[in-house]
């Protein structure tokens, strides 16, 4: 249908200083494509949102070693040596955020909620500078939303109108950002009609898919 | 002298932890050795997406598709479950994982876990380990006795916190410490180590009680 | 005087505001009656669990796993999605449905909506109205100008609210009303009925700015 | 496996005064099985947690009539005049809750959250007696967690080890229930080996099942 669109028509779209949320956990689930052609285009300023900073070798990894992130906010960074030094060097702003409270933000950037209510990270460092709740003697952390300009997710299977099944653990964060975004783009791995997805297998519906790109994950 | 390889020895002990039935998450390196000695029907939990991780899959037969939370590839176990980040983790924060199996850099005699970073040098994040310290039932921490002679079992931890308060079980080469109503508490000594042995390398004050030899 | 059903004027009028690639999410009544006048690509919502909401099925084709949120058998179209109801509400609160077309007992001239109890009457309870009126880009409500003959648009609902300041547009058997900048607005009359005739069964006041004759 | 009970069995687990959720939607996707055979038992005193009370002879709705409940959670009880008329005569205690924030009070019990915080309720009868914190210049209310002693639900494929695909619209509220009770039994319209039910349609999994009840859905 009309969501299909070229891979340089895609680098059109994210202008330098957007905030993107990329899909992927460690590069499994990331549109490769998208992320290679965006460390190409050399597009800076950027704000990254995802899990972690993968390899220096791999997906949005090779983006941090071409400094293409002005700030990243991720769950881990570690097996990224550029990411850890340009953080100890204070070159790259980095928002660290425990793994569950990443996933629930964006979660709740999606579903229109103010916020969520955690324990996760009371009495350590990721409490600084938040509202601390208490509620039947528990002490909660109050976490807000994540919101991205651009969702770059990853599909394994998409079908033209923009449905989208992530097989196995591609899924991790890609149907998530795909709710807390401006404008969501997906990469398919595999291209197929409307309908040939089993609707329980459609894990983001076309109606949050503004544009597919359509190229091979490596 | 115990002559094992002390990781073998601290993997095989925190195995008998692992219950019939058990939903478990285990952490990279050390903790991930646990799962080749554990004789119970138990769950393991990845959160990076799965339910019934399995063995690493042959050469030929691997599947870019399906990985552990390292990225490294792995397999499925016969029933299952793919979800998502937020579902992993409610998992994870809501208690239905009954076992985590963590390193760590420091323990203190408060149960106090630190394992995420070490100000200046190394700050890799603290990727799942928050939430997984916070909300499985029972956290064990695997790791050798010392760093390079230091001790890592202390009074008090002077890196950043991963938790406050969250340690049930530590088990090293040496020994195994229980928190008994919330008191540092020696539980086992592995073949080979004496009571003066530990406290010599342990800066941390604890109670000795002893429930069996190995 | 127009002689046609006048939930039937008010249903084809409301099928004009669903454009093309909206997520829309229709409530129970008259506002289901929409559907069959849509000629836009619209995908249907329905709160209960799926996307890609169809036409009723013949009688010997129904299949009690698929219903609407009546509780109702319904079918799906081409690529629909099932999920559950913290997905299907993720959706609806996260802003993601274009427009949700719904009944109400009142609205006022502030856009306050009351459309789900009658103290010590009627208390079906807010089912996910509040959540759709929360969420919703554009709240429409389809109802007839008057219930029994009182009025129903009015200074200032007297009803519990079920939002305030929500309501974008009214469509009635008589009329179109739009708030604009957060003023009621009548922006079209309905063939036989005349500015007069919406007046006098409407005590909330309001701007005129007819928009086109239909 | 060691799972699979009885209906007799099963109703001897749930006590006279406990919290029980039950999925469904107007009954669709309900345990009916279960729940016909809790309303001949007339278990009763019980907290009832469920999107709606059905209707008069349907589902919980049944069990409304025969007063089983002493408090009622629900979004809608529209369809079920009993419910209504026990709840203007003051027979039984009703909390009415947006669906949407029922559904995420219920994910907040599972997930370990202290609470969501959610624009919907503000300003309505809803935010009586409840904290409301304003973010950015919106207000939210702080809905807190639901959890349950026991969640009843509903499965259209369950396998013998406990895990459950849901069909079509008969997920609902049961993924989110399953999380959210300490103890929790699923009907099986369709009872399958272990390994049988595709890894992406497994949708409550076994580890948190604790009982199956085999009983085709009427």
């Amino acid at each position: 249908m009309g969501k299909i669109i070229s891979i340089d028509e895609c680098i059109k779209l994210i202008e330098p200083g957007s905030v993107i949320m990329v899909g992927g956990f460690m590069g499994v689930g990331s549109p490769h494509r998208i992320i290679d052609a965006l460390f190409e285009a050399g597009t800076n300023k950027l704000t990254l949102i995802c899990n972690d900073t993968s390899m220096e070798d791999y997906g949005v990894g090779k983006m941090v070693v071409n400094r293409q992130f002005r700030r990243v906010i991720a769950s881990h960074i570690g097996l990224n040596r550029e990411s850890g030094r340009q953080l100890t060097a204070n070159e790259t702003e980095f928002e660290l955020v425990p793994q569950g409270t990443l996933a629930e933000r964006i979660r709740a950037g999606g579903a229109g909620l103010g916020g969520i209510l955690t324990p996760t990270g009371v009495g350590t460092v990721v409490e600084e500078g938040k509202q601390i709740i208490e509620i039947d003697g528990t002490k909660y952390l109050i976490e807000l939303p994540l919101r991205a300009d651009i969702a770059l997710i990853a599909g394994t299977k998409v079908d033209e109108s923009g449905n989208v099944f992530h097989a196995k653990t591609t899924r991790n964060f890609n149907p998530l950002m795909a709710m807390a975004a401006d404008l969501v783009i997906v990469e398919a791995e595999e291209l197929v009609k409307t309908g040939e997805i089993d609707p329980h297998l459609v894990m983001t519906p076309a109606t949050l898919v503004d544009y597919i790109v359509f190229g091979g994950v490596s | 002298m115990n002559t094992a390889d002390p990781k073998i020895t601290i993997a095989k002990r925190v195995a008998k932890e692992l219950k019939d039935g058990y939903m478990v998450n285990l952490g990279i390196g050390l903790p991930t050795m646990v799962a080749d000695y554990v004789e119970t029907n138990v769950t393991f939990q990845s959160e990076n997406g799965l339910l019934g991780l399995g063995p690493k899959p042959d050469d030929d037969k691997i599947d870019r598709d399906i990985s552990n939370a390292g990225g490294q590839p792995v397999t499925m176990v016969a029933g299952g479950m793919y979800f998502d980040s937020a579902y992993s983790f409610s998992l994870i924060r809501g208690g239905h994982v009954d076992a985590t199996v963590l390193g760590a850099l420091q323990v203190d005699e408060r149960a106090n876990l630190a394992n995420w970073m070490i100000p200046g040098k190394m700050v890799p994040g603290m990727g799942g380990a928050m939430d997984l310290v916070t909300g499985a039932k029972k956290v064990i921490i695997a790791m050798l006795h010392t760093s390079k002679g230091e001790p890592k079992i202390l009074k008090e931890c002077t890196l950043p916190l991963t938790a406050p308060g969250v340690v049930d079980m530590i088990v090293t080469e040496m020994c195994v410490f229980e928190f008994i109503d919330g008191v540092l508490t020696l539980t086992e000594l592995s073949p080979g180590f004496s009571l003066s042995d530990v406290k010599e390398v342990t800066p941390a004050d604890f109670t000795v009680r002893l429930v069996e030899e190995i």
